[in-house]
C-alpha cells in the first residue's frame, strides 16, 4: 500500500527506537521520572498498541492518552439525543460505526436499533445524502461526530443538499475542534506533559499554526504526526530534540500530507456552514469555550437540532455521567485506565460504561484490546 | 410443472397441495431421491466398526446478498456444515437442508441455491437425505435462511481436539485470511465499495484427509467462520489452557482486504471466512502439512502462522513486523466500520 | 481519530457534483473531490490523496513523502555506523580483532 | 453474569465474546452439557447392532405467537422432530438446535423457550447435543426462528412405511383433531377470537413404542402437522397406492374448533395438529391398538376414523353422516378465513 | 352446535331424500330428463357438495349453480384495481380471505402481497376500522364485497367511522345484488329452469318479496333456504311440491332467521350510505342494470373510489377476460365445470384461471374440491 | 355466500357503540349488534342471533325453528310409514307374514 506500508519499515523502526533511546537517555528520562508525550489523537493511541510501541520504546517515554477521540469525548446526554431523534418516527438516522455502541442514558444506538428504531451505518455523510434522494418520504438525519478532519465532509454535504434543493437531510451536528481542548489542559495545574503529538489529519485541513500558543504561550513543544507507526516514533524523536534542546516550536513531521496552511477549500466549507458555539461539553473536560460547532441559521433547514428540536441549545444538557466511572481523569491522562476501579469490571468492551471503552481509539479500550486487559484481570 | 408462480407466496408453505408442488419441483428433484417417509434410513458400513464414532452438527446460514462474487447462501450451507465435520476428523456422509423462504422470493433465485447445493454436495462427495421448507410472511424473513445439520463417521481411534494441543505445536492456516467478510461486505452494497473478491467459501473435507495423513500427530483443526481466525484461536487456546502468538509478517492477506480494512478501520483477524481452516500438529510434522495442503485445491496458499507457549493459558497475542505485541482479544460484538 | 488512508484518483466520475473514483489497494469507492480540485479535475487522475469519509482531504506530497523516507533511511545509515562502533567498542573492550 | 442485556442485538451474532455470552449462558447452560467442538461425538451400542438403521429428519419452526396456550416454539421445536422420528419406528436418540433471533428479541423471551426444549427433551428422553445460534436484523426475522434435526435409531428389521399399508387396513388417531391450529388462530390475534383451547403439542415417542407392541403388523404412521389430517392422509394414499374413506361421524373433534371452523369457513380436516398421529394396522389389531393408546397420556382421545379401499389409488373420502360421499383434497395453498 | 346440528340429522335427511325421490317420480324427472333447480347462492352450492347431497339426491333433480359468489362474479378488473390500490404506498388494504386468490391479469391480492403490499386478511370491516383507529398515519382501505348479507355491515361501519371522524378509513365498494342478475337470467331464452333455491341470508337482510317477480312474472316457484342439510332438501320438497302442483310462488323454508320483510336496521343502513349505479358488470353475465351498489356522495370521504380515482366509475371497465375460459357459461348453468375445456388443466385451484375456481364456493372449485375433481382427471 | 351462524350473546360489551360478546361453540368474539337491538340492548343477553363478518344479522325465532324441526320430524314418520308399508308390500308379494 503505496504511502503507508514504507512508513511500516521495521529497519527504519528499530533505527527511530535506538535513537529515541539515545535521546531519551541524554535527556535523562527514566521510568521513575520519565518524559511525558500526549498523542492526543486517538488514532495515534490506536497504532501505539496496534504496533506494540508502548512497550518497544524506551522506558523513559511515557505515552499520556489525550481527548482526541470524539466518540470518547461525547457526553451521555448527546447520545440520548441521537437516540431520541432516531426514535422518532419517520427518521432514517445515520450514523459512523463507532457511535453505535456507545451507551447513553436510557440505551446506545445499537440498542435503540434492536428495538426497531431505523438506524444505519453509513461510511460517508455522502451515503446519507444518497438515502436522503431515495427516501423522499422520510427524514434522513447525519450524525456530524468528528473534529476538524471530518467537519468539512458534513459542510460540503449540507451544501450540495442545499444546492440540491433536497428538504428531508438534516445534520445533527455535535462536530468539535481539537485546539480548544489542548489550551484547557495545559491550564490544568496538576498537568506535567512535556510535549504534544499533534493530530495530522486535523492539521491536514487547519494546517499547523493553530497550535502555535502551544509553543509560544506554554513553552511545549508539538509534532504533527502521520499514523504510521514510523510516523509516530519519528515524531517523538523530534519531540525529544526539541526538549533536548530546550525549544519549543510546531514541527510537521506529516509535510506529505499536512500543508503549513491546511486546506483552503475545506476551510470555506467550514467557515461557511458552522459557527463556534458559545461552549459545549467534554465528558471528562466539562465546558471548554468555543470548542464545539453549530450549524448557521442560513443552513438551518439542514439542521436536525432546529427540525426536532432536540440538541445542546435546546437546554437538556445536564446528564451526570456515571458514577465510580474515571473516563475524566483517564483522558486527561491522570489516571492510566487500568487505575480506573471499573476497568475490567463494571466496564467492558461488551458492556461499556464510559466511553473511552468504547471507541477502538479510546484509552481503555485500546488497553484491554491490544494490551493490558488480561493482565488487569490476573 | 405444476409450478406456475414466479415467487413464494403463503401458500407454498401451507401443507398443501402448492408446497407439495414445491418441495417436488425445487427442491427433492435436484437433491437425492427422497425417501417416502419424512425421514431418511440410513446405514453405512464405517458405522457399525467397533469403536466408530458419529459426528453431529447444525448450523443456520444467513447471509445478505444471497448470491455473491464465488457462491451463495446454498454453498455456504453445504460447506459450513461439511467442515464442521470434517476438522472433527469425520468422514461427513449425510447432511439434512431446512429452508425458510420469506414470502415474494423469487422461485428462480431457490433453484440457483438447490443447484449450488447439489453441485456442493456432489464434490464433498455427501447426500442430502431429508429436508423441509417452511414460509414466512414477508418482513419476516430475508430471502432464505437454510439451516443444515451433518451427521459423518469418525473412524476409530481418531481424536481431534482443542484439548490435544500442546506448547510448542505450530499453527497452520490453508489460505489467504478474510475474503470472504471482505467479499461480502463489499457485495452488501451499503458501503458503494466495489472490490475484485470472492469468497474463499469450500469444503474441506479433502484436505483434512490429506492432513491426517501428512500430520499423523495432528492436534486439532478448526475453521475459522463467523468472528474470524481471532475468534477461532481464542476459543481453540482456551479450550487448550496455552498461549498461542502469531507472526504478522506471516500472516497471508490479500491486499484488497487490507486495503478495505485500513478504508473502514476493521482488522483482518476477525473477518469471516468460509474455506479456512486453522490446524494444530506438531514442529516436525508441520513442513510435511503445509506441503500436503499446498499440493490440493484450497491448500494452495497454505502456510505456518505462528506457534503455541505453555503460557498464559488462553492468551492470543499477535507479534508485529518489528517486535512488538499486542494482544488479539476474541471479537467484541459486531465489528463496526470506524471512520473517526 | 479521523481514519485517512491513501488512495489513488483513477477516473472522473461526475464532473459537475466534483465525484472520482478513487483506489486503495484494489478497493474503489466513489468519492468526493471538492477539496482537491484545481481548475481542471481530470489533473486529479493518477494522483494519491488522503481518504476521508468518502472526501479526498489532501494530495499527497510525493516529494515531502520521499524526502521523510529519506531522513528514515539516513537515520538507518547513522544508526548502523552507531551499531558498527559499538560493536567495535565492545571487541575491542574484550581485545578482539574486528 | 456477562450477559447484562436485555434484548437481543446484532452483537450477539457476530462470532465474537457476546454470542459466546449468549450460547453459554442462555443455551448451552440448559442444553446437555457442551462439547469442547463444534461436532457431537455419540455412539449408542443399538446402532451398531447388524441390521440397525439410523433415522434422520429435520424440520424448522416458525410460529406466531411464539408463546401460545399449551407450548412454545421450542416444544414444538422438540415434538415436531423427536415425532418424524417415532414415525417411522425410530427411537429418538439425539437432536441438534439451530436458533436464527431477529435482533430485537427479549432474552427472557429466550431462557423461557429454551427451558421448554429442556423440559420436552427429558420427557422425551433425548439429549440435544449440538446447536448453532444466529442473529439476524429487525424486520428479517420473527422473534425466533428454530431448526432441530433429529438422529434415531430403527431397531433390525422393524420397517414402517406408507407402502406396507394394505386395502383393508383401519385407520386409527390419537386424539382429536385441529386443536393446535385453532389455538394458533386464535391465540394470533387478528380475528379477535378468543377459545378455551390449547395447542395439542406432544411428544409422541411412548406412543408409537406402544403402538409396536400392541399392533405387531402396524404398517405405517405419520403425524399430521401443517396440512392437517386431509393432507397427511393424501400422501399416505399416494404412496400407498390405496383409497382412504374416512367416516365423519367417528371423527374426533372438540366443539369449540367446530366453532371456529363454521365461524370462519375453514374445514378442520386440514387444521394443523403438533400432537397427532394417524396410524394404519390390520383389522385384527385395531382394536388392541386403541386401547394401548388409550391407556397412555397423549392417547386417551384414540379412535378409528376409516379404513383403506383398494382404489382408485390416491383418493381419500369422506363418508358423511347421511351417506353421502366427498372429496377429502390435499390442502390447496394456505387455508383462509372464508366469510362470504 | 345449536340451531344447526338440529338441521344435520340423518334419519330427517334420509326422509326427506324419499319424500323428494317420491315427488321426482310423481313429477316424471329422470336423468334424461331431469327438474332444474337452480341454486342461487354459492353457500348453498358449498352444502350441496359438502354434504354429498348431489350425489343423494334423486337423479331427477340436477342442481344447476347460480351467479351466488360474490367472488365468483367478480370481473377481473375489479381485482386488478384492488391490487392498483394495495400497491399505493402508505395503504393498509384489508379484505376478507376469499378474495385474496382470486386471479386479476397482472396478479392477485395474494401476489401483490408478496410482493410487498401490505394486504391484510380481516375477519370482519370491523377489524379494518379498528386498524384505522391504530395506524393514523395510514389510510385502511376496506374491500367491500358481497350481496346484500354483507352490505349492511359495510355500511353501519362507514356510518361509525364518520360519527368517529377517521379520516383514513375508506371502503373500495363492489357490492352487488341478487334479484337483478335473476331477472337477467330469466331473461335469457336459453335458460331452461324449473325452480330456484333463495339464498337465506340474502333474504334475512331484505325479506323473501323481492324476489316476488320470479313467481309473478316468470312462473318460477322459488323457496328462500336456510344453509343446513335439511334446510336445503326441505327446500328442494317445497320447490318440487310446487312443481308438482303447478303453483309458483316465494316460499320461505328458513323461517327461523329470515323475517318476511327483512331487517329494518340493515335496510335503512344501506340506503343511508349507499345508491344503485346505473349498471354493473358481472363475469360471465356482463352488465346489468342496477346490479351494484355505489357510495353516495354525502359519504364520499370514505369511498376510495373518490380517494384513489380507482374503480368502476372511473372509466376503465373494459379488461377482457381470461380466453378458453368457460366461467360465464358455468356460472348461468349451460356448462358443467367439468364440460370447461380448462377444467383441471389450465384452471385448477393452485392457479386458478377463473374466479369459479378460486372461490370455494365457486362452481368449479366445488366440483374439484369435494367431487368431480380426479374423475374428470382420469 | 354469506357465511353465517348461530351465536348466543352472553354480554354487552360497549353499549354506545352496540357491542356484544358473541359465543358460538365457546368461541367468543366481539360483534356488533345494531340490527338486532330494541330499546334495551342488554335484552339480548341470552338471545340466539345469525352471526355474520363480525355483525349480529338477525335474532333467531326459536319457534319457528321449532315449527321446521317438526316439520321433519313428521315427515320421518311419514316416511317410517311408508316404509313399512313397503316393506309389507314386499313381504305380502314374497308370500311372507310381516
Ligand atoms: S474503564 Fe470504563 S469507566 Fe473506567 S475510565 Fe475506562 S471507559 Fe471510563
Ligand atoms: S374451470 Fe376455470 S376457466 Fe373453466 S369455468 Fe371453471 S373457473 Fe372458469
Ligand atoms: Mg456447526
Ligand atoms: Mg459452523
Ligand atoms: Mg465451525
Ligand atoms: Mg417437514
Ligand atoms: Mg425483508
Ligand atoms: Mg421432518
Ligand atoms: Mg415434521
Ligand atoms: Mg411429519
Ligand atoms: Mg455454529
Ligand atoms: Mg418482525
Amino acid at each position: 500500500m503505496k504511502f503507508a506500508s514504507e512508513f511500516r519499515d521495521p529497519a527504519a523502526a528499530r533505527a527511530l527506537l535506538s535513537a529515541i533511546a539515545r535521546k531519551a537517555d541524554e535527556i535523562g528520562a527514566t521510568r521513575a521520572n520519565p518524559v511525558h508525550i500526549m498523542e492526543i489523537c486517538g488514532g495515534h493511541t490506536h497504532s501505539i498498541f496496534r504496533y506494540g510501541l508502548d512497550k518497544l520504546i524506551h522506558e523513559g517515554v511515557e505515552f499520556i492518552h489525550g481527548p482526541g477521540c470524539p466518540v470518547c469525548v461525547l457526553p451521555m446526554a448527546r447520545v440520548d439525543e441521537c437516540v431520541e431523534i432516531a426514535e422518532t418516527p419517520g427518521v432514517i438516522f445515520t450514523t459512523f460505526g463507532d457511535a453505535m455502541r456507545v451507551p447513553g442514558h436510557r440505551k446506545s444506538l445499537l440498542q435503540a436499533k434492536s428495538g426497531g428504531a431505523d438506524i444505519r451505518m453509513v461510511y460517508s455523510p455522502l451515503d446519507a445524502l444518497e438515502l436522503a434522494r431515495r427516501n423522499p418520504g422520510r427524514e434522513v438525519v447525519f450524525f456530524g461526530l468528528g473534529f476538524e478532519t471530518t467537519t468539512p465532509s458534513t459542510a460540503l454535504s449540507i451544501q450540495a443538499a442545499a444546492r440540491e434543493g433536497l428538504n428531508n437531510f438534516s445534520v445533527f451536528c455535535n462536530h468539535i475542534t481539537v485546539p480548544e481542548p489542548i489550551r484547557a489542559l495545559l491550564g490544568d495545574p496538576d498537568m506535567m506533559l512535556d510535549g504534544f503529538i499533534g493530530p495530522g489529519h486535523v492539521s491536514m485541513v487547519i494546517g499547523i499554526h493553530p497550535y502555535d500558543f502551544i509553543a509560544r504561550d506554554f513553552g511545549k513543544p508539538i509534532v504533527v504526526a502521520g499514523f504510521e507507526p514510523t510516523d509516530l516514533l519519528q515524531s517523538v524523536l523530534m519531540v525529544l530534540t526539541q526538549v533536548a534542546e530546550g525549544r519549543a516550536a510546531v514541527e510537521n513531521q506529516y509535510a506529505r500530507v499536512v500543508p503549513e496552511h491546511g486546506n483552503p477549500v475545506s476551510l470555506a466549507a467550514i467557515a461557511d456552514v458552522y459557527e463556534a458555539r458559545p461552549s459545549f461539553e467534554w465528558r471528562g473536560l466539562g465546558e471548554i469555550d468555543a470548542s464545539g460547532l453549530r450549524i448557521r441559521p442560513r443552513y438551518a433547514a439542514f439542521d436536525a437540532e432546529e427540525k426536532f428540536g432536540i440538541g445542546y441549545a435546546t437546554g437538556r444538557r445536564n446528564v451526570p455521567e456515571v458514577e465510580g466511572c474515571a473516563c475524566g481523569a483517564v483522558m486527561i491522562g491522570k489516571l492510566k485506565p487500568t487505575q480506573c476501579p471499573q476497568f475490567g469490571n463494571g466496564c467492558t468492551p461488551e458492556m461499556p460504561l464510559g466511553a473511552l471503552m468504547v471507541s477502538s481509539e479510546g484509552a481503555c479500550a485500546a488497553y484491554w484490546q491490544y494490551a493490558g486487559a488480561r493482565e488487569a484481570m490476573a | 410443472m405444476a409450478l406456475r408462480d414466479t415467487h413464494v407466496t403463503m401458500a407454498h408453505g401451507g401443507g398443501g397441495r402448492a408446497m407439495r408442488d414445491l418441495i417436488d419441483e425445487v427442491f427433492t428433484s435436484v437433491f437425492q431421491p427422497p425417501g417416502m417417509e419424512d425421514q431418511a434410513r440410513l446405514m453405512e458400513a464405517s458405522l457399525q466398526q467397533p469403536g466408530a464414532r458419529l459426528a453431529f452438527t447444525t448450523d443456520s446460514f444467513v447471509v445478505t446478498p444471497l448470491e455473491f462474487p464465488g457462491g451463495d447462501i446454498g454453498t455456504l450451507a453445504i460447506c459450513g456444515t461439511v467442515n464442521d465435520l470434517a476438522v472433527g476428523g469425520a468422514r461427513p456422509l449425510w447432511l439434512s437442508a431446512a429452508f425458510i423462504i420469506e414470502e415474494g422470493c423469487e422461485i428462480a433465485l431457490l433453484r440457483r441455491i438447490v443447484a449450488s447445493m447439489a453441485a456442493e454436495a456432489a464434490r464433498a462427495g455427501i447426500r442430502i437425505v431429508t429436508g423441509d421448507t417452511k414460509v414466512v410472511e414477508r418482513g419476516k424473513g430475508d430471502g432464505v435462511f437454510i439451516t443444515t445439520a451433518g451427521v459423518g463417521v469418525i473412524p476409530p481411534g481418531l481424536d481431534l481436539g482443542a484439548r490435544h494441543i500442546q506448547p510448542g505445536d505450530v499453527v497452520i492456516v490453508n489460505g489467504v485470511l478474510g475474503d470472504h467478510g471482505a467479499t461480502i461486505l463489499a457485495a452488501r452494497g451499503d458501503l458503494a465499495l466495489s472490490v475484485d473478491l470472492n469468497s474463499d467459501c469450500a469444503g474441506l473435507g479433502h484436505l483434512m484427509q490429506a492432513a491426517l495423513t501428512a500430520a499423523p500427530d495432528l492436534r486439532a483443526a478448526r475453521d475459522c467462520t463467523r468472528g474470524g481466525l481471532a475468534s477461532a484461536l481464542n476459543e481453540l487456546a482456551a479450550e487448550a489452557g496455552v498461549a498461542i502468538e502469531l507472526d504478522e509478517t506471516r500472516l497471508p492477506l490479500r491486499p484488497e482486504v487490507v486495503g478495505l480494512c485500513e478504508l473502514l478501520g476493521l482488522d483482518p483477524l476477525y473477518l469471516a471466512n468460509e474455506g479456512r481452516l486453522v490446524l494444530f500438529c506438531p514442529p516436525d510434522q508441520a513442513g510435511g502439512l503445509v506441503a500436503a495442503l499446498r499440493s490440493l485445491p484450497h491448500g494452495e496458499g497454505a502456510c505456518i502462522i505462528g506457534k503455541t507457549l505453555p503460557a498464559p493459558a488462553g492468551r492470543v497475542t499477535l507479534r508485529t513486523a518489528f517486535g512488538g505485541a499486542r494482544l488479539v482479544d476474541m471479537l467484541i460484538g459486531e465489528q463496526l466500520p470506524r471512520i473517526c | 481519530m479521523c481514519l485517512g488512508i491513501p488512495g489513488k484518483i483513477t477516473a472522473i466520475t461526475d464532473a459537475a457534483r466534483l465525484m472520482a473514483m478513487a483506489d486503495v489497494s484494489g478497493v474503489r469507492r466513489e468519492v468526493n473531490v471538492a477539496c482537491i480540485t484545481g481548475d481542471d479535475p481530470s489533473a486529479l487522475i493518477g494522483q494519491w490523496a488522503l481518504i476521508h469519509v468518502g472526501f479526498a482531504m489532501s494530495l499527497i506530497d510525493e516529494d515531502e513523502a520521499a524526502k521523510t523516507l529519506e531522513a528514515l533511511r539516513d537515520l538507518g545509515e547513522a544508526q548502523e555506523t552507531l551499531n558498527q562502533m559499538a560493536a567495535s567498542d565492545k571487541a575491542l573492550a574484550a581485545g578482539v580483532e574486528t
